[in-house]
């Protein structure tokens, strides 16, 4: 089955990315973006057929790898 | 001083550290590849600058899960002394030994150039050999040096003493033009509670000699000395 | 599950399909000869790639047979992956530059990247480690819309490739003109260390020998326009894929460690990077430089996308691949150093004596190609040219003197073209491995050979308005220049590699350009004892009719026995005497100033004298290196003004200059581009030395002035304050780039 | 409103940090991850009210800006 992870900055948390996006938008004339935040967009392609196994397993990888929960947080879609 | 330096994937001034360390304390470093099991006792282990696996998914995230890093922290957790410089740093946060993170730079670019950095803290096992306030050039080679912390933590750093080095202008006043990175506070370096561990994005190990345009960087390696014999 | 191939090697080879894959019919007969058949389509994709521009140099051979290339201290020139010249004990700088231009206007950053990352391998091939990155841009106007993505792209990319592998970018160079407006120019030099008893060549030898694929395993990343042809005859209806190349940095960098390691036992036979037609071009050259066949089991290549075909392994330019032919019996050993750098590793195939490369897939022969043939007969054109009609003369009097001069000089140095590149070099590493002792900013870097006293000092130069001008002359002051700014740090230049980038070369005034562009540089090599050990061509570098400026450029690497005896362009200490050496006839013609205060491309280039450049260069080195000199520049572009502005920048210390300029109006005496010349400043105690030696020399030599102040003085302009002068310089860029 | 973008590599371009976190995944324990691909996932607050214009200046804001569409593809969700 196939994962999806979302990776985002924490609400506080500084975003160069995002932060430099905004000023780029509005330097191109568009107007009326009032915030814009980069995260992380992860696939994944398991071997895994239960779902909730599955959704267990790729929470684990989160925790231990995909994302730094000092400054972010995940959310997981499993289908 | 015995001292390792560890090297991961694409660890790239794993060499530079190597030299200046075998320079200052006349022994080679052990040189320990990142699925090593053991490091063998040392005074100082050293993480050094670079892209540790290409500095994928977040810089020293996969370096930090590294089995050889499970030993970095033992003997941090022994009380031994650990440096993290540029990559290193990176690292040295992903594993939690030091606190915040490092996110990319403001302008979003790699920066290098000569820094100007205040000593902050001149008592330390990595910064005696400097005296508080002393302003010294040190260059940054880094896409992701802005430090990052939440308030209270920064507080807690603040607090405690711990801000190593700061961005600086020549005249040792803290501004934002002085500051590469967007950093918070203008860090560029950092120590844990304990003192056995500093983490900092600028290299001095790239400037112990004056054909390379200074020493600024030699009085680093000789607070260890100090520290250490 | 893999889906049922329905591949078909077999397809009719129509003139149409012939037409796509870019063969002549006299090219595609000669195909037919050598293999007494038609071809299958992979053998048609071969011999398309081959016979290519790109890698058969089919329009430009006959005329780089006649540039010289040997010296004694030559060990390898032009055929292998890169010169080789001898530094002494035992060492040897390997070094090489190469275009990526068309990629790079595609996508910028991937294009840059993988530029880097292509002359690296080509570099590390040999058996080099890689010590020092240059990089040679142009760019169209700063105008035109494209221009800012484009550099920025560029930049951010050789950045980040050549950062992420650990080898310091130390110097380039980067012009902007309109006529790189749809084709800009990214030049990539790589100059690498390694020690002679360990070079590594290319030709595979020992019939069963083994032949090793290494590195990032194989995608259809920029398989050429010809698959996109060929996808009617695959009946693959997959969505049309972008044919641009991922650099992987990460990789190359594992790449580099584990291959240095490989070669430093004694496993390996030959060894070739995969670059441009990777598997083909690689194989082919491995095959026939060493008189042997190749068969190879594409089952066995690494593949990174299902259902590729052979047609498509074979074409792919995925980048950090390498081939290797190893000893036998030695494949275990070699698979460990791979797996410990994680690196895919596979055995593809086996040394012949057929000759031929012969290429099986799923149990049937696809191809069955006669290398030598293949390689030894291909094409070369003897394109008809006409010579470029000379210029008129530019009077000095011809052109009007600025109504300020203090104005004049900050609008020169204000401009894009001579403005400082700080923006762009700050984004690289410059210091990794730290031993960079000069880095960007002065007239070459230099890097010093680890653990030892020496260095090496490495420039890219070439004036394309000069080339454009007068190719004859632009190819000699190419040449000249690079010579010159090795001299200005006191190195003696030893060889240059160049890259020459040229329109369309089925246009005889194109290939007018480049034939009078090597005939420069002949000229040139030849008088300065400057021999071309590497280079590369790229042509058809033209849109819509309009070709660039002919850009020969050039990257020349000197020697210091004793580092210590660099100098910079920065003087030392205020009250230093400052010498100009040369002749200043006040050359106008074709100069920066012409187009910066006039926008005016008129009138001949200033000759170079090839006697005068030798003798003053000379005369300088022997100064520098026998410690007389505190600081020396060259003049180049934009003139004396120009030059001593930028000393007076590298050192914030001031100056204070009279120029006693004759008959020549003083606008033409600070601006002119006459070549040549040098500034040299020397503390008061050498001045009557260097006079005197210059005049022993027969050297011309006249002081003009002296380092003092904060302020820079000049005749008949108002004082020029530091930050006025720094201020100007630096900020061009950055306020260009930050327009989004 | 809000935007939601999803940038990523157009089939058949390689994914230099896809393959690392995979091999980082491995590396860790975790079998049966059949591939990995990453992308970006960007957030964007609008002033726009209406979905349809909303939709349209973002598809604008991604061809101009968001995505490198030599290399990418990219989707738009607007809530
Ligand atoms: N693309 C670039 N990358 C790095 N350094 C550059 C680049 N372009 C220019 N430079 C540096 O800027 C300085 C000035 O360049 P240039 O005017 O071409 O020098 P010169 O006239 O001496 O040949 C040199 O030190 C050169 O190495
Ligand atoms: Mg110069």
């Amino acid at each position: 089955m196939k994962a999806r992870v979302h990776i985002t900055l924490k609400n506080g948390v500084l975003d160069p990315q995002g932060k430099a996006i905004q000023h780029a938008l509005s330097a191109l004339g568009f107007d009326g973006v009032d915030d814009v935040r980069q995260g992380k967009y992860i696939e994944l392609d398991l071997q895994e057929t239960n779902p909730a196994k599955a959704e267990a397993a790729v929470e684990e990888m989160c925790k231990k790898l995909l994302s730094n929960t000092v400054i972010e947080n995940y959310t997981i879609e499993i289908e | 001083m015995k001292t390792a330096v560890i090297v991961f994937p694409a660890s790239n001034c794993d060499r530079d550290m190597i030299v200046a360390l075998e320079k200052i304390t006349g022994h080679k470093p052990h040189i320990i590849w990142h699925q090593d099991e053991e490091i063998p006792p040392v005074d100082l282990i050293a993480l050094p600058g670079g892209f540790s696996f290409g500095d994928y998914l977040r810089c020293g995230a996969m370096a930090a899960r590294s089995p050889v890093t499970k030993k970095v922290i033992e003997h941090a957790d022994r009380g031994g002394n650990v440096i993290g410089i540029c990559n290193g740093f990176q690292i040295l946060t992903e594993t939690g030994l030091l606190p915040g993170a490092l996110m990319r730079n403001e302008s979003l670019k790699f920066v290098c150039k000569d820094a100007a950095l205040r000593v902050e803290n001149s008592d330390t096992p990595f910064t005696n050999a400097y005296s508080e306030g002393q302003v010294i050039t040190v260059p940054v080679a880094h896409h992701d040096g802005n430090y990052f912390a939440d308030d209270e933590t920064l507080k807690a750093i603040e607090g405690e003493g711990r801000v190593a080095f700061r961005y600086v202008d020549d005249a040792g006043q803290m501004t934002k033009a002085s500051n590469p990175n967007g950093s918070r506070n203008n860090i560029a370096g950092i120590i844990n509670r304990r003192k056995n561990i500093l983490g900092m994005m600028p290299h001095p190990e790239r400037l112990i000699d004056d054909v390379q345009g200074g020493t600024d960087g030699l009085g680093f390696f000789q607070s260890m000395i100090n520290a250490i014999n | 599950m893999t889906p049922k191939i329905k591949w078909n090697n077999n397809v009719n080879i129509t003139p149409a399909l012939v037409k796509e894959h870019g063969l002549s019919d006299d090219e595609y007969a000669l195909c037919l000869k050598i293999l007494g058949r038609t071809p299958t389509l992979t053998e048609l994709g071969i011999f398309s790639v081959m016979w290519s521009e790109h890698c058969s140099y089919k329009s430009s051979k006959l005329h780089l047979k006649t540039l010289p290339t040997k010296a004694p201290w030559v060990i390898h020139g032009p055929g292998e992956n890169a010169g080789v010249i001898d530094i002494g004990d035992n060492q040897a700088i390997i070094f090489k530059m190469e275009s990526h231009n068309h990629p790079s206007y595609i996508e910028p950053y991937q294009g840059a990247a993988t530029g880097v990352g292509g002359i690296l391998r080509d570099v590390f091939t040999m058996g080099a480690r890689p010590i020092a990155n240059m990089n040679a841009l142009r760019f169209g106007a700063p105008d035109h819309p494209k221009t800012r993505h484009l550099l920025s792209g560029v930049v951010e990319g050789i950045g980040g490739y050549g950062n992420c592998v650990g080898v310091p970018t130390v110097g380039g160079e980067t012009n902007f003109h309109s006529s790189y407006n749809g084709n800009i120019l990214v030049n990539a030099m790589n100059v690498g260390l390694a020690d002679q008893d360990k070079i590594f060549l290319s030709a595979a030898a020992g019939i069963g020998n083994p032949v090793i694929y290494v590195g990032s395993k194989t995608g259809r990343d920029g398989i050429h326009g010809a698959t996109m042809a060929s996808t009617e005859f695959t009946e693959d209806t997959e969505e049309k894929r972008p044919t641009v190349q991922v650099g992987d940095p990460f990789t190359e960098k594992l790449l580099i460690e584990a291959c240095l390691e490989l070669m430093s036992t004694d496993m390996v036979v030959a060894i070739q990077d995969m670059g441009a037609a990777g598997l083909t071009s690689s194989s082919v050259e491995m095959a026939s430089g060493g008189g042997v066949g190749f068969a190879f089991n594409l089952d066995m290549v690494p593949q990174r996308e299902e259902g590729m075909t052979p047609y498509e392994m074979m074409l792919s330019e995925s980048q950090e691949r390498m081939l290797i032919v190893l000893k036998p019996g030695r494949e275990a050993e070699a698979k460990e150093i791979f797996d410990r750098w994680d690196l895919d590793f596979a055995v593809i195939g086996v040394i012949t004596d057929t000759g031929n490369l012969t290429l099986t897939f799923k149990g049937e022969i696809v191809a069955d190609i006669p290398t030598q043939p293949l390689a030894d007969n291909s094409p070369e054109y003897d394109r008809p040219w006409v010579k470029t009609a000379p210029k008129a003369d530019l009077k000095p009097a011809d052109v009007a003197a600025p109504e300020d001069m203090k104005q004049a000089l900050l609008k020169m140095i204000g401009s894009p073209n001579l403005c400082s590149r700080d923006w762009i070099w700050q984004q690289y590493d410059t210091q990794v491995m730290a031993d960079t002792i000069q880095k960007p900013g002065g007239d070459a870097a230099v890097v010093r050979i680890h653990g030892t006293n020496k260095a090496v000092a490495i420039t890219t130069d070439c004036t394309p308005r000069y080339c454009h001008a007068d190719p004859f002359e632009g190819g000699k002051q190419a040449v000249a220049e690079t010579w010159r700014n090795l001299t200005a740090v006191g190195a003696t230049p030893l060889a240059i590699t160049d890259c020459l980038n040229f329109g369309n070369p089925e246009r005889p005034e194109i290939m007018g350009q480049f034939v009078g562009c090597i005939e420069g540089m002949r000229e040139a090599c030849i008088a300065l004892d400057y021999p071309v050990v590497s280079g590369n061509v790229s042509l058809y570098n033209e849109t819509n009719g309009t070709g660039i400026h002919p850009t020969p450029a050039i990257g020349g690497v000197g020697l210091f026995k004793d580092s210590s005896k660099m100098v910079t362009i920065a003087p030392k200490a205020e009250g230093e005497i400052l010498i100009l050496i040369g002749e200043t006839r006040g050359h106008l013609g074709a100069s920066l100033y012409l187009d910066v205060m006039e926008g005016r491309e008129e009138g001949r280039p200033p000759p170079v004298n090839l006697a005068l450049e030798k003798k003053n260069g000379d005369f300088v080195r022997v100064q520098i290196n026998e410690d007389r000199i505190s600081a020396c520049h060259d003049i180049s572009d934009g003139g004396l003004y120009v030059a001593l502005a930028e000393m007076v920048m590298a050192s914030e210390i001031g100056m204070d200059i009279t120029i006693d300029n004759g008959n020549t109006p003083l606008h033409a005496y600070a601006f002119g581009e006459d070549q040549g010349r040098y500034i040299l400043s020397v503390s008061p105690e050498y001045r009557d030395e260097v006079l005197r030696n210059a005049r022993a020399d027969g050297v011309t030599a006249q002081v003009i002035g002296k380092t003092t102040g904060a302020s820079l003085t000049l005749t008949a302009a108002d004082p020029i304050s530091m930050s006025e002068l720094i201020g100007t310089h630096q900020n061009w860029m950055p306020d260009y780039m930050s327009i989004d």
